[in-house]
């Protein structure tokens, strides 16, 4: 009888099992082989058989790297060290098989050959190593072109939607963007210097398919200055398919931009009231495209609950070009990272720091004009501070 | 030897196929043909298709071989993975489309999620690999899709359904605005280890740690430890992420709470929290059936009452929180109303309501 | 020339002037007459001349008189003491005019002939009496079947709309319900012995003619558990005269509940969906009535913004029938009452109260079981207290 | 002899005319008959006419008695006040309803605020009476009543609009949520007046006032007094409301807030909460050009974009903020930017917005 039939019944099914790969994987690593026995311990006892991480990683670097050892050396040895290296990803997760190829060797020499694909700040997770082979895998790896993802107190990976690559809706170049940030960034990716972890994402459109506007401390979401711009034969090609174009798409206009003329069988918008949310054009594909003035939004402050609970990134830009070399974005990260490392206490993520000192004292020390824009609605308690 | 470092992830450039360099920034417009194949015409009037197939995640590295089998034959050696996990491959050929689809198949992996689908779940480590972790998220994971399979396979909603799961209330991903959100929670205080704490913690930054103020230094002056007010304590895991002498881990005491209509997008109406809907479910290991159970019968209630494009949030916004209730006949409990900070904004403060 | 050119300055205008009322009154009372003086310095010197009330009253109470002195006695002499009687009124403002001429010639005797009608809480306010003149003034008060109303930390004076006396929406008797509340209470009324003040509003509708959800701390709003009822007849009234029903009242019904049918040209409702918010019925008043089973919904916590912020009412009980002797609702009162005694601070109000101590503890002491109404929607944070 | 107390206010049965008496409860529905006239229809046919009367509010014992001596003349000696300080004459009697406007009008009193008007202003004592006020209330109302008068008389608006203004932050009324709101601010700190707050307030209750913490002891250990740290301080007076020797008035300081756009009643939309849109205007008696120039433009602008029946605050939902702040021409500042607890909530968490 097997010795993991807990996790065994989650080889049934019709979605691909994780078991499966696990078992994949052990034909090949002990390490892997005893993880099987100390999840299914896990799944018999309800509880986790990992303790807190000690510090593991490579010289130079501060991060990337989790240490983790079992609470069960005694049981399954050879899952007793089973470290996580973070690999940064390229640009929209996009790859060449061979590289992939390399790296997947790479694991199979130095680690347990199972990996998550992505892991949710969107790094390589390569899971279940030794303390030995960390740098000498790093030393390989880098000989491959590839470098080690943000861990602990410091700029966490950034990720971009897959934007001007294979979307029609992208207002800036999210791989270039990423990329060159993720560069000119190294080294406060690599060596922690502030409160707590900071995140940068960048969606290409307001349709913010990285999920930048909630899990990302620095949110760039694309936004177009002009109009939509509307092919009226278009528009009558879906009427004729039987849209209900007044119903679904103009009555649910966040702005009230849009009007439907039965008559004419013709779309009109209002420039000035649309507020770009992309449902218009992401339910009429061939008729809606977004404007051709193109840039970004800046959000700050994206985040999960600890400790003060979670936050949606706040409108800090509402309008910025967004071109090579991006000193714009750059300058105003400095600035950002400045303030923070000089207000914000331990464990503080920027939001915080910002609800607790104010976002006035924020807009200042960035020497950002207040703007409508910035709030949902003004204050409507009279305490305000007039002292400058 | 000085070693090489910070040379940061490769140039995108070299990741991406000639039919996207070509067209780099120049899509026109997209169709979505059916479940998990879409096609991307270009300005220049190139066409791309992408299959989206369904990935684990959790996976070998000979899977990641598997993938590459596959683009190698038939999209040029070029692939992708999504923010969801799953796997993208891209070819100009039209030809290859069903025949790479077949192959997909061979190694029993589903194609779909694009469109009005729910697509792969946003999920964490769990027991798998964290020590924070209150339950599994791979294996929930694998249940709640089982079951849900059919969603992602074919078209079966009015509006894109996104699912998370986190092992405990940290959230990696973004749990706390999705449609619907699976979160492993504690629920049992931290059982101090005092000796070693006096070992290796700090108890300032222990004491430090607690939101509501719930440790406290040990009353017995010859104890170098500390003591947790377990009425004050709401089971948040900061002291044990500062100091590994408190573990909240509890066989009994572990379990889920699922949160619903949250969104990320912009669409229509801004991005929304997901709001608590079942405080408490117990682990119940390998498939947690009262979750996935819990997670279906929102589900059919939403497809049976939802309007088009309407996303679950949005629909509960439309009918109003008394009746979401009503109509999946989840209990409303004490531990719906909100008392964290901030939690007046949530109490109702209008006569409006539905019976 | 005169000398309160200021003020005169607000005798001339269309509406009604103040001034010439103060200055009918001075032709009456040296009191009154002083006022105009003090009152046109400050317009000149741009800030109160009024001191911190000392404590002035009757014998018995702890409320109902605001003490006032001011800070220019040897200017004007007779305005030096100018303390302020609050009178509970009747029931929502009805008065026969020989009571009116009555209090009158009372305010004539022992005060300045100055009043409001009314305070903003809704008492009458006699501005302006000498601390001499206060217990005479009181013992004649009673005599003509009048009291105090309350000041202080006590329970103020409860108000209603003017309900089923004028208006066909009334739900419950308002006018009732405010006199058996105020006569039932009259200890907690004229005795200080809470933390803060205690406000009382009924606004048998949820049109809320009295304003109670933004300023009682207890609220008692109407509603109705059945269906309104509509007279199709006037329905098609309505739209033959040309109103856009589907326009103006189906699209704006918040609950979307109703259905215009242009064919037929009438409107049906489904009630399940109805949130009593009255829309349709004040715009409709010959064709659309609230339902027949009425009562009441209770609101709690309403206040000013001093000093955690302002707060609207929030819902305490959905719904319960509103009828003499009103026992449920005095039996509520003094649960709360009793629980915010225990556990409120100095000048804390009962909203107060609520967000320090938490709803869920509030309702436990109430008895009241946690329902979605109460909310506008379930928490958000994964903070949750499972200790019971 | 042991004095008569408790005994309440009259009974309001003794209040109440014949014709009231008699339809009590049982009224079928009115009609807007004109500015300040309704028409209340009862069950059994019986007609109730209204004539509604503006008020100064704060008036002369005279004052009522003409008020009075019109009760008498047309409604059989009863009369009724309004929560907005208006007076109500009613009558069955049809051929009462036009001589009584005329002798109305004959006192110089305005005939309006029925139905889709400005009503009269819910306010408070001001230089007047209050101790605490930044400004006075009557003379305001009378300076802003005087501009926009017609408001009043005659059916200008779609939607009711309600006004009310008070002279300190205690807002005495529901100024929190009006349509258009005044408040008198201080924004100088207290000026201590340490001899008398020996001799009269206890140095704990003072220190224990400010709910920002601004209040020390004298750093002075001679000193028997505190200090008020100014930066700190939101001049919100709790400090003098416990003790009279920390007043805040101050002739050049004191002036007043405009804050727009809430709402009491529950038709439609949910309450509202009146945000802030000017942050301050300097005191400028007898008239306060300022602020009534203000209202108006707002006023002006409410009315030439609003829909039918949309209330202030309704109408800027719909366009936004960053609209109204535009089409009104006020500048928006830090101030208009939450700094008090929650305002997180208030921030923009979308990247919707109009420029
Ligand atoms: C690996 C990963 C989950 C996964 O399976 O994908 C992960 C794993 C951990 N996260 Fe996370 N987080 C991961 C993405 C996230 C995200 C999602 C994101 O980045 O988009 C979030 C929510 C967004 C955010 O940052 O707010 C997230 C919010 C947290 C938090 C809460 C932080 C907060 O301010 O709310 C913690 C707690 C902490 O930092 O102490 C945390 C802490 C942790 C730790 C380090 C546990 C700990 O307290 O030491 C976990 C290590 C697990 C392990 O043993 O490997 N992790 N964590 C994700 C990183 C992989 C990668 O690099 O791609
Ligand atoms: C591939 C991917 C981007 C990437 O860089 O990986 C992507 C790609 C597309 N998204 Fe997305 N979205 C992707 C994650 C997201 C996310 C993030 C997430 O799911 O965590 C969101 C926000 C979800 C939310 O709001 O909670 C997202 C919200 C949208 C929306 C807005 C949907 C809505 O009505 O709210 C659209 C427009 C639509 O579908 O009508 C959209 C549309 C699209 C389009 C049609 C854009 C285009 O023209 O190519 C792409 C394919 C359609 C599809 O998947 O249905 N995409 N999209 C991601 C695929 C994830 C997956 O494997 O399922
Ligand atoms: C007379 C009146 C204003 C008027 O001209 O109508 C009034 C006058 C004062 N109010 Fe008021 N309040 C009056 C109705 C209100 C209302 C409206 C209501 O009751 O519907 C409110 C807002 C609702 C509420 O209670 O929240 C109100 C909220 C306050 C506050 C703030 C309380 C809070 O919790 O936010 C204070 C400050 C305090 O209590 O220390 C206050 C304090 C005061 C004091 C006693 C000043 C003080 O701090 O000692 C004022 C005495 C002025 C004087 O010299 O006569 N008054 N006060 C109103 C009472 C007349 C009456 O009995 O009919
Ligand atoms: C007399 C009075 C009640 C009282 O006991 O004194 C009263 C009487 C009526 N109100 Fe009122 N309301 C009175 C203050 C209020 C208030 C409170 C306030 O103004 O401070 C409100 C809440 C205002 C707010 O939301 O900020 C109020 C919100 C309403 C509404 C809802 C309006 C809306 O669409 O939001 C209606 C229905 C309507 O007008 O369509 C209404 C309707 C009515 C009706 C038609 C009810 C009826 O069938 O008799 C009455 C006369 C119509 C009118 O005045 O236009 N009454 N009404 C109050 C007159 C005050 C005044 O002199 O102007
Ligand atoms: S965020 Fe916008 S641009 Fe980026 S992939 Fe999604 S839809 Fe395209
Ligand atoms: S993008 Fe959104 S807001 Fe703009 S017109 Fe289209 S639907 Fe309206
Ligand atoms: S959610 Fe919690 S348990 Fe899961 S990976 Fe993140 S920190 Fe670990
Ligand atoms: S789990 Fe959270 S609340 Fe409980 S003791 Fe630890 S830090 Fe405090
Ligand atoms: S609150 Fe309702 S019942 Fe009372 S007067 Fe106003 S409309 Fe009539
Ligand atoms: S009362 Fe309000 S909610 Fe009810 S049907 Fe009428 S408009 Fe709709
Ligand atoms: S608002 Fe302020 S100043 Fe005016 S009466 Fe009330 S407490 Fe006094
Ligand atoms: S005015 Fe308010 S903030 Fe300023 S010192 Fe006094 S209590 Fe403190």
């Amino acid at each position: 009888m097997s010795d993991t039939p807990l996790l065994d019944d989650l080889e049934k099914g019709p979605w691909p099992s994780f078991v499966k790969e696990m078992k994949r994987a052990a034909l090949k690593s002990p390490a892997a082989k005893d993880l099987l026995g100390l999840v299914e311990l896990s799944y018999k006892d309800r509880v986790t058989h990992w303790k807190h991480g000690g510090i593991v990683g490579v010289t130079g670097y501060g991060g990337g790297v989790i240490g983790r050892y079992s609470d069960v050396p005694e049981k399954f040895p050879n899952a007793e060290q089973f470290h996580t290296v973070r690999v940064n990803h390229p640009s929209s997760w996009f790859y060449n098989t061979e590289s992939l190829r390399k790296i997947c060797d790479l694991w199979e020499k130095y680690g347990s050959g199972l990996t998550n694909f992505h892991g949710s700040t969107g790094d390589i997770i390569l899971l279940g190593t030794r303390t030995e082979n960390i740098q000498k895998f790093f030393d390989e790896l880098v000989e491959l072109g590839f470098d080690l993802g943000g861990s602990g107190s410091v700029l966490r990976t950034p990720t971009g939607c897959v934007g001007p690559a294979r979307c029609e809706w992208a207002c800036f170049d999210s791989l270039d963007l990423v990329y060159d940030l993720t560069q000119t960034f190294q080294d406060q990716l690599h060596r922690p210097r502030w409160p707590y972890k900071f995140k940068i994402k960048a969606s290409a459109c307001p349709n913010d398919c990285v999920a930048a506007i909630a899990r990302a401390d620095f949110t760039i979401i694309g936004a177009w200055r002009d109009s939509i711009r509307i092919d009226q034969k278009e528009v009558k090609e879906y009427a004729a398919q039987g849209m209900d174009i007044k119903g679904l798409i103009a009555d649910k206009c966040p702005g009230g931009a849009l009007a439907w003329d039965e008559k004419k069988r013709e779309l009109s918008v209002k420039p000035e009231d649309c507020t770009r949310c992309m449902h218009c054009i992401n339910k009429m594909t061939k008729a809606i495209r977004p404007g051709t003035d193109r840039g970004a939004s800046i959000l700050i402050g994206g985040k999960a609950p600890i400790q003060k609970g979670a936050f949606l990134s706040w409108m800090l830009i509402p309008f910025m070009k967004v071109e090579p070399p991006y000193t714009e974005i750059k300058d105003l990260l400095e600035k950002i990272w400045d303030w923070w490392d000089e207000h914000g206490r331990n464990r503080e993520r920027i939001a915080e720091t910002i609800a607790r000192m104010g976002f006035k004292e924020f807009l200042k020390a960035l020497g950002l004009k207040p703007l409508p824009q910035m709030v949902k609605h003004p204050r409507s308690n009279p305490f305000i501070f007039f002292n400058e | 030897m000085a070693k090489k470092t910070d040379i940061g992830p490769p140039d995108y450039r070299m990741m991406l196929p000639e039919s996207i360099k070509e067209n780099y920034g120049k899509w026109k417009y997209h169709e979505i043909l059916k479940p998990g194949l879409m096609k991307h015409v270009a300005e220049s009037g190139s066409e791309l298709y992408t299959v989206r197939v369904g990935s684990p995640r959790l996976v070998s590295i000979d899977f990641i071989r598997d993938m590459c089998d596959l683009a190698d034959r038939y999209c040029g050696g070029y692939l992708r993975f999504t923010s969801r996990y799953n796997v993208e491959f891209m070819t100009p050929e039209k030809k290859n489309v069903e025949p790479l689809i077949a192959d997909v198949k061979k190694l029993g992996l589903p194609v779909g999620g694009i469109g009005d689908c729910i697509s792969n779940v946003v999920h964490t480590q769990g027991w798998i690999h964290c020590h924070s972790s209150a339950t599994d998220a791979s294996g929930l994971v694998k249940a709640i899709m089982d079951e849900l399979y059919p969603y992602f396979t074919e078209f079966r909603l009015e509006a894109k359904l996104r699912i998370a799961v986190a092992c405990c209330i940290n959230m990696c991903g973004a749990v706390h605005c999705s449609d619907l959100a699976v979160v492993g929670i504690h629920t049992k205080p931290p059982k101090v280890n005092n000796e070693k704490l006096a070992a290796t913690c700090e108890i300032p930054s222990v004491l430090a740690s607690c939101p509501t103020g719930a440790i406290h230094k040990h009353p017995d002056k010859d104890v170098k430890g500390v003591v947790v007010r377990e009425e004050r304590c709401m089971y948040c895991g900061n002291c044990y992420t500062v100091c590994p002498a408190m573990p909240l881990a509890d066989a009994v005491g572990d379990g889920l709470a699922v949160f619903v209509g949250g969104k990320v997008s912009n669409a229509r109406k801004p991005p929304m929290f997901s709001r608590l809907a079942i405080p408490f479910i117990p682990n119940n290991p390998p498939r947690w059936p009262e979750v996935t159970g819990a997670l279906k019968n929102i589900i059919e209630v939403y497809v049976k009452d939802a309007r088009k494009y309407e996303r679950l949030g949005e629909w509960i916004e439309r009918i109003g929180w008394e009746k979401f209730f009503r109509l999946t006949g989840i209990p409303f409990t004490e531990h719906h109303i909100d008392d964290f900070t901030g939690a007046t904004e949530t109490f109702r403060a209008t006569t409006q309501f539905k019976w």
